[in-house]
């Protein structure tokens, strides 16, 4: 991937995470103990403008091209899954790119470095008022709320007692508030994942004017720019993605160095072991190709975009697909490899173990569906019906 | 007492009693890293420990289904509890191994539970008194609740180990409690109360309480005309199979109440809505119900060959050895199916799911599980004689 | 004669026996696309067509379990022979949904066989002397040997096809064997010699000719408790569990047969010299052996559930109904196993396996196979009441 | 894929290629009759030059980009696959760039459009004798031999009767043929891949000269051209995986077209059924994936060769991953799909039917074996021993 595809004028995003990808390796236990990123690992993320890769930049943003945003999630991801995932959730500031400029300013305060954090699904309340809205809610999995500056929630805007219906879907928007806004509830005790701090979090009758809420699932972007052209779920995919090939790839990494030497029972060494080259080939062949239609997919839902066009419906079917995949060769993976590693990668410290908790733990992410793979299968069949979920 | 495991009924009504206290109990055995005082109570008071073992010294020797079947109800509640009695039984078996004398005087109280921790942990050194075993064995089970432990030792010649064309020859050596102390190493995310930690030990043994795996058994019942792992693999599959049973019935659980309720909106139906999610339920059930049915269907031919006083064909033990490492997997795809349908609720701490996914996880890095014993296996079933530790020694 | 059935063992050589002689005229009945005389007439003089049939008929309404292992027994030499038997045995079956006299006058040979064409090819429409059905049905296998057909119709309200909630209202005509003649149809290349035509019949029958499948039986025999399809699933199931046995058995004995002598060198060394191959064939061995013990297990418990005078739970009808399409797949599943680790003597005309490839394609395509029903009979399992057709009616 | 990519001043071949396809798909049957292709459309293959797409440029060959070499393949395949089969191992003349090129030149006689047939397995015997051998030997699965106008044997050098060493193996090449000299014994009755005529061939004590016999897997190029840097089998993969890449789209485009009208028993039409949306987007993401996969790997090798370094290892055994990749997604595309098709797609006739029966063949080639899987898992477990058979 040439360096040329980077559109700021920022250094390359990918080697900034090479220089700190280290750290998050070697502290990776650290911040499972305080179940989120320690506080200077995400000042050294902030300093390094890795929560702005997405932003737009007409707001002081990277603007990156996606497959750059991918590579960058990717490479802190090898490292460490916890690491990664808070540093996609950070850049959850790409939304912002769906509120007017002078909005989105207010929002950043002169900050375009600022992390954000929220929950999309609709699970608080908004009740219309004069220019804006009162809002109430709990969301759960606030990933990186802790060191976030910006904080974002879906909500319902409500008609009384039932949600308000524009056309025949009900009004889902996001809801942006100032982080001193909002109560973090300490409730973040998981298996996989341990280290990302997605605690819970909840606001209490909260005024939000109405230019700081938008729906970027059925509207267009307010920013003019390739980017955000593209459909919101494609524009999100390379941070999930780069998420899972990174862990994915992490955990072969891992388990090829850990098969230089283990051997089980009485029998060869696992590098020596047929079954074993056959599955280690099969799970670095499926990640690889996965990743690469990932890229490929990405490429050209960009390319659509750059030219000024709207959104192909297949094309962003292939990149939900493409996501899916890298998604599952990654679980795959390391679920099939594991086994293999015998009784020493239980501890919860080997980081094979901890690589296959925490792509578990994502899989279970709303991203990664079988409902995905339907919306693409009925596109493949011929549908072309728009799909605000694609 | 005795005559709770009469029926698999009755054994199973006993096991749905041990699930219980072990339920009831689970955060202390977790706090401790093995089971509560309660729970081994409840695992000795019944008779459990004695199954599988002669029933010259009162053990009942009945047929490995009805451990397979008590130990799996067991895990449905408590995997660690489970397979705490799955070693117990398991290493309480080998008494078949040693002269019946001997048999007696270590297995004192049939009721008492065992442990087995194979891996060679020291060399078999010839002494004057016996043989000197000095060592240390990992992942010793139910250690704390053990009286005796069969431990793995790698025999000698002139003090160096001796080599078989296979590797080195491996035996057990039976320790009893007084001879061995625990080192608590047992720190897992998974089966937390199984006290599965480090034990040394350096003891003099009386040299028939040395034994290999394939020694002939003296006791008379059709039980010990099996090959020791068609009895002692059966009862660790039996927990991995209790683990993903409890894993669906959670998903069916909350198919059912949802089911009382409406529909829901938006990109997460229900279950009794979502024909894929209904696909993927019921292959991860037929998996999972496979697994069980051959491993005892197997299971059942074995014992059926030893009630008539033969010792099972050589592919009847390979099926048992793949069945083993197939249900393992059957409850792994239980597992991460039932997380999957349940969604994000299901990997939060607390969630029941999570600590099944713990549990199968950690029961699956237990070296019978390996799948790369499956080849070995494997090549016997199509008919080619093949040495396959655990299950099978050299044709 | 009707002795050889009272035994698994007994049934497994009439089995092998009519194996046989299908094997023998298997190029004459390929010729003939139905099955040769011989064949027909060694099935006949088995007993086996009435297996299934009430005892009050001179049935002998054993365990499905019993059809299942001659099935497939059958199966493993000769497909087409197998599922003619499947059909027939299956089809005879149905002497019970229709009134005691009527089946008496249409079943009068139990030794006869029978065919059942499901998919509706006709209107039932009222006539001044019964019902009228004219129509065409495919699929039609073992017409050529039927004394009875039940043929799929769908009843009518003022000529018009009768509408429930899920779908039109479906039954079963029963038309003799000079009600109907055969189109030679029948082309596949699997299967060849099931005779499987399109048949054509204009009749006007009895009006308790007609039935449903949901229909309650009137026989007093336990195997009439069951739902239709707890009989007539298995029966299909095991000739894909047959041909999958067959399958493996050919790597099984090439690796046998190869063993004997020395190692090959080059990129293709032995199954017995190749880890991996071994791997392939063991987990397809369990995978086929799953299936095959939990289809037998849900069998088992729905025919104990009818032995003690009540219905199978729905579940268990669930469970059979996945485990039947569970049996292909990992029938196929061997199949294509086998061919992969014989390399390209296996798809080589005449080879043993391409026969074997041919058949399991062929019998996947019946509809009750079909993946698509597998998620309301796992919505059923799950505990939320599903109609799931033709295994459960709406609930 | 741009035409740039063509390195002859010929047209591009896949162009050529779509204009023979609807001719391949209609005339299926009567391939399928007939057990090898008709005589007439290898004699449009030979005109169009499909036949010397590899081939070197040196001796009237195309010498195409192996990605444009495998996208031709694959367009045939899509068509169907005995054709694109039968196409394929006419191409085998790349292994001319092995010969002197007098001694090349010498076979074509001129005419570089001549269609190779022949087995690389070595079931031949050659005795060493004054400037050549005396070959004999019968060797199955010669595709396209009834149209070939050259044909090729794999033998094993003999000393006496026992196969001659070179250090610690044996001398196994390939003796080229005079067509005329081959006799033809007509054995092909398969199933699938039936349109093929790989019928057996055979050669009793023919004079073979030492120029007309060389050996890919062990020796470097007498041509010394990118395409020819790359090792044998990476050379040859875009033909075969052209064939099942092409084969998978034709089997999923055919579903796709089946599951807008076909209904099973009284449920949803197949396109509505969710179970088969989500298998028809993994089937048709796995193969979209796998072949992104192969055409990266293969444009790596070639990058590498184009710029005149020595083949590199984990590129060569990357290309062989993803071919197997390739044949995987086709053949477990086909085969989750055909049951849902339903009783009508048993008919011998029926192209979904058709493409099963041929994937399911092709699987069994040599090229695609759990073998290959193995030397790919060896390389990712960090071996670097040259491994001929990559």
């Amino acid at each position: 991937m040439s360096s040329t595809l980077t559109t700021s004028v920022d250094a390359d995003p990918r080697v900034e995470a090479a220089a700190i990808a280290p750290l998050l390796r070697e502290r990776a236990a650290e911040a499972e103990a305080l179940r989120t990123m320690p506080a200077d690992i995400a000042q050294k993320l902030k300093q390094a403008g890795l929560f702005r890769l997405t932003l737009p930049a007409v707001l002081g943003g990277r603007e990156a091209h996606p497959v750059v945003t991918f590579e960058t999630i990717e490479e802190l991801a090898r490292a460490d899954g916890s690491g990664a995932w808070t540093t996609f959730i950070g850049n959850t500031g790409a939304l912002l790119a769906w509120l007017d400029p002078g909005a989105a300013r207010e929002l950043l305060d002169g900050d375009p470095d600022r992390a954000v954090a929220g929950t999309l699904a609709p699970l608080g309340r908004a009740l219309p008022t004069d220019d804006g809205f009162v809002v109430s809610g709990r969301w759960p999995c606030a990933s990186g709320v802790l060191h976030s500056e910006l904080v974002l929630g879906g909500v319902l805007v409500m008609d009384g007692e039932v949600p308000r219906m524009v056309g025949d879907r009900p009004d889902w928007r996001f809801a942006w508030f100032p982080r001193d806004a909002v109560e973090v509830i300490d409730t973040w005790h998981a298996s996989g994942l341990r280290g990302t701090g997605s605690h819970d979090i909840a606001v209490s009758d909260l005024f939000v004017p109405e230019r700081l809420t938008c729906a970027p699932m059925f509207e267009p972007a307010c920013v003019d720019a390739p980017l955000y052209r593209m459909s919101m779920y494609n524009l999100l995919a390379p941070l999930v993605s780069g998420f899972a090939a990174g862990a994915g790839r992490g955990a072969i990494d891992r388990f090829v160095e850990i098969a230089q030497t283990k051997r089980r029972g009485p029998g060869l060494p696992i590098r020596e072991d047929e079954q074993c080259q056959v599955l280690v080939a099969e799970a670095d062949l499926q990640l690889r190709a996965a990743r690469a239609l990932f890229v490929e997919a990405l490429g050209a839902a960009w390319d659509t975009a750059a030219a000024g066009r709207p959104a192909d419906l297949h094309q962003r079917a292939a990149v939900i697909g493409a996501e899916q995949l890298v998604l599952r060769a990654s679980v795959d993976a390391v679920n099939t490899l594991l086994p293999f590693a015998g009784a020493s990668a239980v501890a919860e410290d080997e980081p094979l173990q901890r690589f296959a908790r925490d792509l578990n733990a994502a899989r279970h992410h709303i991203a990664f569906s079988a409902d995905a793979l339907k919306r693409v299968g009925r596109v493949v069949f011929g549908s072309d019906a728009n799909d605000s979920m694609l | 007492m005795t005559d709770v495991i009469d029926l698999d009924a009755v054994g199973v009504a006993a096991a749905q009693q041990i699930g219980e206290v072990a339920a009831a109990h689970a955060a202390e055995s977790d706090e401790a890293r093995h089971l509560a005082p309660a729970v081994v109570t409840a695992i000795e008071n019944s008779g459990f420990n004695a199954l599988l073992m002669p029933s010259a010294m009162g053990g009942r020797a009945v047929s490995p289904r009805a451990a397979v079947v008590a130990i799996e109800q067991i895990a449905t509640r408590d995997a660690s509890a489970a397979w705490c009695a799955g070693i117990s039984m398991g290493s309480n078996h080998l008494a078949g191994i040693i002269p019946e004398h001997a048999a007696r005087a270590v297995f004192a109280d049939v009721n008492r539970g065992g442990a087995g921790p194979f891996n060679p942990g020291a060399l078999a050194l010839p002494d004057d008194d016996g043989v000197r075993v000095n060592g240390r064995w990992a992942y010793a089970s139910n250690c704390n609740n053990a009286a005796v432990a069969a431990c793995g030792v790698i025999l000698t010649e002139n003090g160096q180990p001796k080599m078989t064309e296979n590797g080195v020859e491996m035996a057990l050596a039976f320790l009893t409690a007084d001879q061995f102390t625990i080192e608590p190493t047992w720190n897992t995310a998974g089966l937390t109360a199984t006290g599965s930690h480090d034990i040394v030990g350096d003891a003099v043994i009386a040299p028939e309480l040395l034994a290999t795996l394939w020694a002939d058994k003296w006791p008379d019942d059709a039980l010990f005309r099996l090959r020791t792992f068609d009895v002692l693999g059966p009862c660790l599959a039996a927990v991995a199979l209790g683990i993903g049973r409890a894993a669906l019935d959670v998903v069916a659980h909350k198919a059912q109440r949802d089911a009382e309720g409406p529909a829901k909106p938006g990109p997460k139906p229900r279950l009794a809505d979502n024909p894929w999610h209904q696909v993927e339920f019921g292959r991860a059930e037929i998996r999972l119900r496979s697994a069980r049915a051959v491993l005892l269907e197997a299971t059942d031919e074995a014992f059926a060959y030893a009630a008539r006083g033969d010792e099972p064909p050589r592919p009847t033990t390979a099926v048992i050895g793949i069945a083993c490492s197939d249900s393992l997997a059957a409850a792994k795809h239980a597992v991460e199916t039932a997380v999957t349908l349940i969604g994000t609720d299901a990997v939060r701490e607390g969630s029941p799911l999570l600590r099944l996914r713990r549990d199968i996880d950690a029961a699956g890095s237990h070296v019978m599980f390996s799948p790369m014993i499956v080849s070995g296996l494997s090549r016997e079933l199509a008919g080619v004689p093949t040495a396959a530790y655990p299950f099978l020694p050299a044709p």
